[in-house]
């Protein structure tokens, strides 16, 4: 289970790198990136889940005498958790740049856009 | 397509290296010795039933007031970037007007979307969830307000108190714990009380209420800020 | 006997989603995907819920909670977008 | 027995899970697909919900309370998306539909 | 009841490369973005299965509504202003 969900994350890692480095509208490759975002959150959530254990939250179900043998390893999760949220922040911010980008330009074709060439 | 060439080129590099890693990966059969810690002695420290809370408000405190400001930056930057934005596009088309079923089924259902936020994050040392999450919901509600009426005005100014309140009590309560308990961000300033009930774990739900909050401000104001973006005059 | 009850309810659902997923993909207008992401969605509760009673954590529950609440938001923000609200 | 119960309640619901995805590919047209992915997949949730809900006690509240949710937003979110559909054209087969009372009443509306 | 779970996760993993592909293939930019949302969505099943509620519920929260959101408002306005990226 846990091989399967990392194999399908790096995989998506991948596929959202390609998508991001062969679209030309500006949209569409912010929609490859967040593809890439989120294969990278599947690995990190797989990397830390050992198998046959169940969620870091002690309960009736898992009091925590035995907390040690039965939860999964916290600490990607917490990176995880916040790491979505900055996603979502950088995600809105290349957003409002490409909206930007439109105003001024009136397209979101990258390969107008070639102040940087050289 | 020397481009794509190349763009394939590289993907298939990095795809070696996944593969590498994936084959060379063998699953721990227990934690290691900081998930160890945790486990062990997460529960008794703070008193805190959901681990991942106590990473994130205690132990890696730190991080979690860096991430805040990350995402403060962030949101700074957008409104800046927007507010010159004002000028736009001339072939504005009219919008379609919302049905009517939408307007009163949101305003029956943004606040209990509201409380469902303030659920999960005076909740998160118990249950999944916590201020991060909590803070979507509430931006959430704001967002089905948007929809339903796409030019009702949200007050700035209480955005941004709420956001510059709640972050400036949120680096107060950390002092705090810096004095009376045992560093910055400690949250053993306030007593422990019993494992798993609600009002326990020090000042966890305490921070993690302040987190939310001003993580629902934040991304609220970008949602704001975003439908602002057009100030021509719409026909009623 | 109960075991082979969930073991049957699961696999059902899981049919479902199929079917869902290839009218997502097949599709011809955009408000047919939108109907089958519509779908997907609230046939995700079910097999969250089907998780959660598998592993016996009642916990789980909150993110089904979560996902009912939120998850239509996206399907009216794409309804709007395509009759030209936004 | 509750947990009995609660199981062929689980299974039925799964059915009729099963019944809506079938109707997402059968229906002939947009319109029908809405009434298919909307009626009968709430219908099979909310079965599903109670069965586990039967099977578990402590958590019937919860479930409650997500079946409380589904009934709130799954048909305002059908609706805005039928009036898209409908706006946007070619939602019904004209052989099919006959009556179109939105489109009747927008008219009246214009005039 | 592992091979339960063990069925699910094969069938969320499968549909989300599937999906994964569509939104970088197909042509126009609204069915790509709804893929991305699709993708978010089932990845927060995938993080219950791997034992992170946690992480399962801001995923929730994040993917479904307010990505969407942004990414739909920014399209309608440039839909409004020019004929490249906008077509359904």
């Amino acid at each position: 289970m846990t091989t399967l969900a990392m194999t399908t994350g790096f995989v998506l890692i991948l596929i959202g790198l390609y998508g991001a480095l062969t679209n030309r509208n500006l949209l569409r490759m912010i929609v490859g990136f967040t593809i890439a975002d989120t294969g990278v959150h599947i690995v990190l959530v797989a990397v830390g889940a050992l198998p046959g254990r169940t969620a870091p939250i002690l309960d009736a179900a898992v009091p925590p005498a035995e907390a040690l043998a039965r939860i999964v390893d916290p600490i990607p999760q917490a990176l995880v958790l916040t790491a979505i949220v900055i996603g979502l922040g950088v995600t809105a911010l290349m957003l409002a740049y490409a909206y930007r980008l439109f105003v001024r330009r009136g397209t979101l074709d990258i390969a107008k856009m070639t102040e940087l060439k050289w | 397509m020397i481009r794509r060439l190349f763009v394939v080129l590289l993907l298939a590099v990095l795809g070696g290296l996944f593969l590498a890693l994936q084959l060379g990966y063998v699953p721990d059969a227990q934690l290691n010795q900081t998930a160890a810690y945790y486990a062990e002695h997460g529960a008794g420290e703070l008193g805190a039933a959901n681990l991942v809370t106590a990473i994130i408000v205690t132990y890696r405190g730190l991080d979690t007031l860096g991430e805040v400001t990350v995402l403060f930056l962030a949101t700074t930057i957008i409104g800046l970037v927007l507010a010159t934005g004002r000028a736009t596009i001339s072939s504005e088309s009219r919008r379609t007007q919302v049905s009517e079923l939408l307007t009163t089924g949101s305003r029956l259902l943004a606040p209990p979307i509201m409380l469902l936020g303030v659920y999960v994050f005076i909740n998160g040392h118990l249950t999944p969830g916590g201020g991060f999450q909590g803070g979507a919901i509430l931006a959430s509600s704001a967002l089905l307000l948007l929809l339903a009426e796409p030019l009702r005005d949200f007050s700035h100014s209480l955005i941004a108190t709420v956001e510059a309140l709640s972050g400036s009590i949120y680096v107060l309560l950390g002092l705090f714990g810096l004095v009376f308990a045992g560093g910055f961000l400690d949250n053993r300033f306030l007593p422990l009380g019993t494992f798993g009930e609600l009002f326990s774990a020090g000042a966890i739900p305490l921070i993690y209420s302040l987190i939310g909050l001003k993580v629902g401000a934040e991304f609220s104001s970008v949602l704001v800020h975003l439908s602002a973006t057009d100030t021509t005059e719409e026909q009623p | 006997m109960i075991d082979l009850l969930i073991l049957l309810a699961a696999l059902l659902v899981s049919v479902a989603f199929v079917l869902a997923l290839y009218r997502f993909f097949k599709g011809p207008s955009a408000a047919d995907r939108v109907v089958a992401f519509d779908t997907l969605t609230i046939v995700s509760i079910t097999g969250i819920a089907l998780i959660a009673l598998l592993n016996e954590r009642g916990i789980y529950l909150d993110v089904a909670l979560v996902y009912a609440l939120l998850s239509f938001l996206g399907v009216i923000t794409i309804a709007r977008y395509l009759e030209n609200g936004l | 027995m509750p947990e009995l119960i609660g199981s062929l309640m689980l299974v039925g619901g799964a059915v009729f899970l099963l019944l809506g995805g079938v109707g997402l590919i059968r229906m002939p047209d947009v319109l029908n697909r809405i009434q298919a992915g909307a009626k009968a997949v709430t219908l099979g949730t909310l079965f599903t919900l109670i069965g586990i809900a039967l099977m578990r006690p402590e958590w019937a509240l919860k479930l409650v309370l997500i079946a409380l949710f589904i009934l709130f937003t799954n048909p305002l979110s059908a609706q805005v998306l039928a009036r898209a559909a409908h706006r946007l054209g070619g939602a019904t087969d004209a052989k099919l539909t006959t009556v179109d009372r939105l489109a009747e009443d927008t008219a009246k509306a214009q005039q | 009841m592992n091979a339960i779970l063990l069925l699910l996760t094969a069938l969320l993993c499968v549909a989300m490369l599937v999906t994964a592909v569509t939104a970088i293939m197909v042509n126009s930019t609204p069915i790509a973005i709804l893929a991305a949302g699709l993708i978010s969505l089932l990845a927060s099943v995938v993080f219950v299965l791997l034992a992170a509620p946690d992480v399962a519920m801001t995923e929730a929260a994040i993917g479904s509504g307010l990505t969407t959101f942004l990414f739909f408002f920014v399209l309608a306005r440039v839909r409004a202003g020019s004929e490249d990226g906008g077509e359904l």
